[in-house]
């Protein structure tokens, strides 16, 4: 599938970042690469139970797009969020003792990998009905055009979510408020087993965003410079003021839907020509090609967030599980 | 004190609350130019602008879901659905993220949203436009219902429910709205969540109730009264929290209990209700609990048919007089 | 508001149709706005109850669209479906006894003014959940997709539908799955009360057709001729297997919302222009300039419906209402 | 006669629906390619093509609302919802449309729609994930509601499920569906709406159920059997009709009933058995009817406290227990 955009927003973001800023990228798409990795062998261990759904090749997304956002922003996203709660911030540590249902993991054990939540770091949580994060997205929106705050949300969903009602609608809604928020299509081509040809009569899915009068763009979802550039115009735009975005990032999931599904619908041809694009290898590539860092640096990012997700590992399984006698607990504030 | 309408007391409950708190606003249909389909909302767009007094396309799921978003970013949000037949369409929002949000998350989001929304048949408004669905949100955990039946309990309850940080369906009953009574002008009065009103006094016969029901039940049992039958009538207020003791103690004294609610008779709350009344008063029960409650029908257009469908003041005296 | 569709459409259909059918069409309106005028006299002496939402101005689009139809084809519509049930070919006597709320009604008193069925008919039902149809409607055409039949559905809906996600999934299920089906959105400008401008981002509303790659236009919803010829080419479309279209037809309820909306949002200027382009009065006007009709013929017509209505009002008023012994039945088919 | 599973059995019901009728089809998320998220439609789309076992769009509210419309003109849509859950962005058109149009309509539609749906909880699969929500369809006049415990009820409700006129909402089990049983496969073999099974008989004690719960009623009636208590259990099939005949007859005999199921407890189904059990056979009862439900919470995702919020066996034990 030919990626309409040129690649000129990604070849800005490479020429005006900091040395120490791309290595951030590379840094924050590593870290998630191997906490799903070793997620996946701790599922396998049975430390992990419930469904368990993995980011590993969509890294670049959350990433590029996180990085676009100031802290104080908002993100909302899926069931497939461990990428973006990790990239806005939170301490694999407490991601990893949730995903174990530990009393010290960021949901307190109740959430479990698919509702993940820490409302310091405005990571507003990870929602398992496919559309359902929209309409919240499109509330915390409101609430900061309310306020007249300077903040934005961001709201990730995949292609999946598109043929949902909730799209059309908070599509409209935030469109006719002018609200702050950037959508992110993850386009993934599948959902389930479903290809996105099958849910959707128009494959180019930012043109959705045509009716609503909001910009739409199509970006390389595996390349983190172009999700970051993309995100930025996003940003820039709901933050003055001038609404929403819908941006369809390209993408592609390494793995089976969630660690149930081996993927048998997918071709293994299709798999590696996807592989080749891996979104860390390419930005390494380039990084070493532009001479922005070294293979030497590149892997001491990686030895180092192979230590920190083993450290995340032992913290989670040290952790003691949630007591019995909060049973029944916690359901209302009051 | 002042004898006002329903309606007007909850408007006053959201003047007050739109004056003491910031971030407080309304959302909804209609609710701003129009003043709300039930007038409810009527002249605060002139008040508080259109910034919080917000009219919204028809999207009730994500009319919704925007407020559970809203009160997630640290506003209060009174969405208004027209009314609940169209909360079907929010269901998912209701039960699958409003009331599950503060948990599922650790305790650490909290969704301060109060959805008001009128409910109810009599109307000839037909099948589509004439439910009562409290008891689907009373069978959800994580969910507050309340559903007054006076003026003075709409506005203290509706106050209460705005305070509240925990998600709230507000039950209105389109019957009620021209409904007057006595209501206190205290801006501070709130009517506390879960706490029944014995609306009448009795000891042979406890008749609990609430919404535009308890009228029915009081009117049957002035008629008791004639027949020599006296007749205690509690108004539950909240649905959850439910307050057992209070309907418990006055089963205790009567020994009979009838409970009265539009819902459809099959699943409806009088069922919840009465399993709670025999696993708390069995022994004090002189009869089996019953019902009276809308036939297990859509709701016929004809007037004659809906009217025979509802639960009426006949209906209760004669299940009085079914317990002998 | 500027109509961009020419109205060549619409002087073809003029040239095309014969003497009879172009008095067919002024019939059918000029019967649907006594009928409704009718109804709101019965509405104001308490004859009929509950809701009453009136199509007097919109005659044009129901009769256009309806007129393009074959008699096989289904129509789905909403609570202010009177006008469609009529064009259907549904006998004014059973309308308005269901009005009337007896046993006669075309759906035995049991749905009254806003849910009008007749399966022979192949008029299926009014609706009354804004956007409630467009599933329904989907489900229809999926129906004759599957039996090979040559029908086609005609689905009305209001403005105030399009912001709903029945509609994006219906749309979009429509265009996946290339279902014969025709979706006409009555932009009469109001939901209730509420400007369409307030309610969608975009005010062309026929434009929420590009996304899903079917077409989309608009017409001239006052031009009986003008609906029938965009309909007769989306029906044609349909039939040939070419999947969905999306006709915005322009109009004006001439009265309020319904029988209890004094409609005080609206200006008299703005209400005084569209009254000038009664599509009745439009009609008379052309066929007698193109001699198609003489003005005596057309009295003769209006004579006729007016007696009609009256019969109407006759039958239902005399009609006996539902027993009560039927209470409680009819819920279940076994 | 084979010992088949649970799941087969309802691939097995289909496969003969479908070769029975040609009106028939499978509608839902995954049910083609991928066989179904439970695989209950495996290999369905093999035989019977892209036509009859159509693949959708992520998109509840229209699928349902398609099948529906499909139903009206003349087809015997199977609608499956992946898991009942989503089933809440469908209640539109299941409450106010499938549920309301043969009676609004004068008798002369019908919507002979099956919507199938797993629900249930028990796999980690949090608050959202792990509903059981048929109290909402059986407060819901119009529709109606089957729920099989076993592979042959499965099987031969399904059928009638899919042969009825009018609209059913077929709840499945998530944990139900590698369960073995013998199945007939007699083509013609339904099993009736309406009727419950004593699946064991005792003297003592009445245990209803149905669903999942039926295992663990079965379990608690053996292990009351080491107690000396003689259970009676009654597996409902059918919440709607309700065999309260069945059930009446049991209590009368026993004086004791518990009513198991898995929704959270307040408002479930088990109240409305429970008020219909005391309406009915009132004079019989010994102590009032015990209720083993679900806590009232969102579903935790921890492993350990999820199964202490869920109905066991042991918690039937000590219901009857505390029956004495
Ligand atoms: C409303 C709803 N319907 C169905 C499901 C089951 N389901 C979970 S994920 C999924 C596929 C979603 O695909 P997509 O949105 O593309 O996201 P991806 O998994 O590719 O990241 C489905 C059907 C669900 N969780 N919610
Ligand atoms: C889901 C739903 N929400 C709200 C309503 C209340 N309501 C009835 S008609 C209407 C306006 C619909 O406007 P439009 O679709 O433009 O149709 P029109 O009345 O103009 O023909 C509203 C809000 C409803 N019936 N259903
Ligand atoms: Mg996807
Ligand atoms: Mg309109």
């Amino acid at each position: 599938m030919a990626l309409e955009r040129d690649k000129h927003t990604a070849q800005h973001a490479l020429l005006t970042l900091h040395e120490a800023q791309l290595l951030d990228l590379y840094r924050r798409m590593a870290l998630i690469r191997h906490f799903e990795e070793k997620a996946a062998e701790m599922y396998t261990r049975g430390k992990i139970t419930g469904f368990c759904h993995l980011y590993a090749g969509e890294e670049a997304v959350a990433v590029g797009a996180i990085y676009a956002l100031y802290d104080k922003d908002y993100v909302v996203s899926t069931y497939r969020e461990h990428g973006h709660c990790l990239a806005k911030g939170a301490d694999p540590r407490v991601v990893m003792a949730e995903l174990f249902g530990k009393s010290t993991g960021i949901s307190h054990g109740h959430g479990g990998s698919m509702h993940l939540f820490d409302q310091d770091l405005r990571f507003m949580g990870g929602y398992a009905i496919v559309g359902g994060g929209l309409p919240l997205a499109a509330g915390l929106a409101f609430a900061i055009q309310y306020n007249e705050g300077p903040e934005v949300v961001c709201c990730f969903f995949g292609d999946g979510a598109l043929p949902q009602g909730a799209f059309h609608e908070s599509l409209n809604i935030a469109a006719l408020w002018k609200l702050p928020i950037v959508f992110i299509c993850e386009n993934n081509f599948y959902g389930m087993g479903t290809l996105v040809q099958n849910a959707v009569s128009q494959e180019e899915l930012y043109r959705f965003a045509e009716p609503y009068k909001i910009p739409g763009v199509r970006v390389d979802g595996m390349d983190v410079l172009d999700v970051y550039g993309a995100t930025m115009e996003a940003v820039a735009r709901a933050r003055e003021g001038d609404g929403p975005s819908l941006i369809e990032a390209v993408t592609y999931r390494f793995r089976g839907h969630s660690m149930s599904d081996p993927g048998e619908y997918r071709s293994k041809r299709e798999e590696r020509i996807w592989q080749e694009r891996d979104p860390i290898k390419t930005m390494r590539r380039r990084l070493l090609t532009e001479k922005r860092a070294t293979d030497a640096k590149l892997d001491e990012i990686e030895k180092e967030v192979e230590a920190v997700v083993d450290d995340a590992v032992k913290f989670a399984d040290e952790s003691p599980e949630p007591s019995l006698d909060e049973l029944g607990k916690g359901v209302y504030v009051e | 004190m002042a004898q006002i309408s329903y309606r007007e007391a909850l408007n006053q409950a959201l003047r007050e609350e739109l004056d003491r708190d910031e971030r407080v606003f309304v959302m909804g249909e209609e609710v701003g130019y129009f003043g709300g389909a039930f007038k409810v909302t009527d002249g605060l767009l002139a008040i508080y602008g259109e910034k919080r007094i917000r009219d919204t396309p028809i999207s009730e799921l994500t009319i919704t879901g925007a407020g559970i978003g809203a009160a997630m970013g640290g506003l209060r949000p009174v969405v208004e659905l027209m009314t609940i037949n169209f909360s079907l369409l929010a269901m998912d929002q209701i039960v699958n993220h409003a009331a599950k949000i503060h948990f599922m998350f650790g305790g650490k989001a909290k969704v301060p949203i109060v959805i008001r929304s009128p409910q109810g048949g009599g109307h000839q408004l037909g099948a589509q436009h004439s439910q009562s669905l409290e008891a689907y949100f009373l069978h959800c955990p994580g969910l507050r219902v309340a559903i007054p039946a006076t003026p003075a309990d709409a506005k203290g309850l509706l106050k209460t429910a705005i305070r509240t940080d925990d998600p709230v369906i507000f039950l209105e009953h389109e019957s009620l709205y021209g409904v007057k009574g006595e209501v206190s002008d205290d801006k501070d009065l709130l009517v506390p969540f879960g706490k029944a009103n014995v609306v009448r006094e009795g000891k042979d016969l406890t008749i609990v109730s609430y919404s535009k029901c308890l009228y029915d039940s009081i009117k049957a049992a002035e008629e008791l009264e004639n027949q020599g039958v006296d007749a205690e009538v509690v108004d539950l207020r909240t649905l959850n929290p439910l307050d057992l003791d209070t309907i418990v103690k006055s089963v205790r004294k009567t020994g009979k209990a009838i409970v009265v609610y539009e819902g459809w008779r099959t699943g409806g709350a009088g069922a919840e209700i009465a399993a709670q009344i025999y696993e708390a008063a069995f022994d004090d029960l002189d009869a089996p609990v019953e019902r009276v409650a809308s036939l297990d029908t859509p709701m016929p257009y004809n007037a004659r048919l809906e009217r025979a469908v509802l639960p009426s003041a006949g209906d209760i005296v004669k299940a009085a007089e079914r317990m002998g």
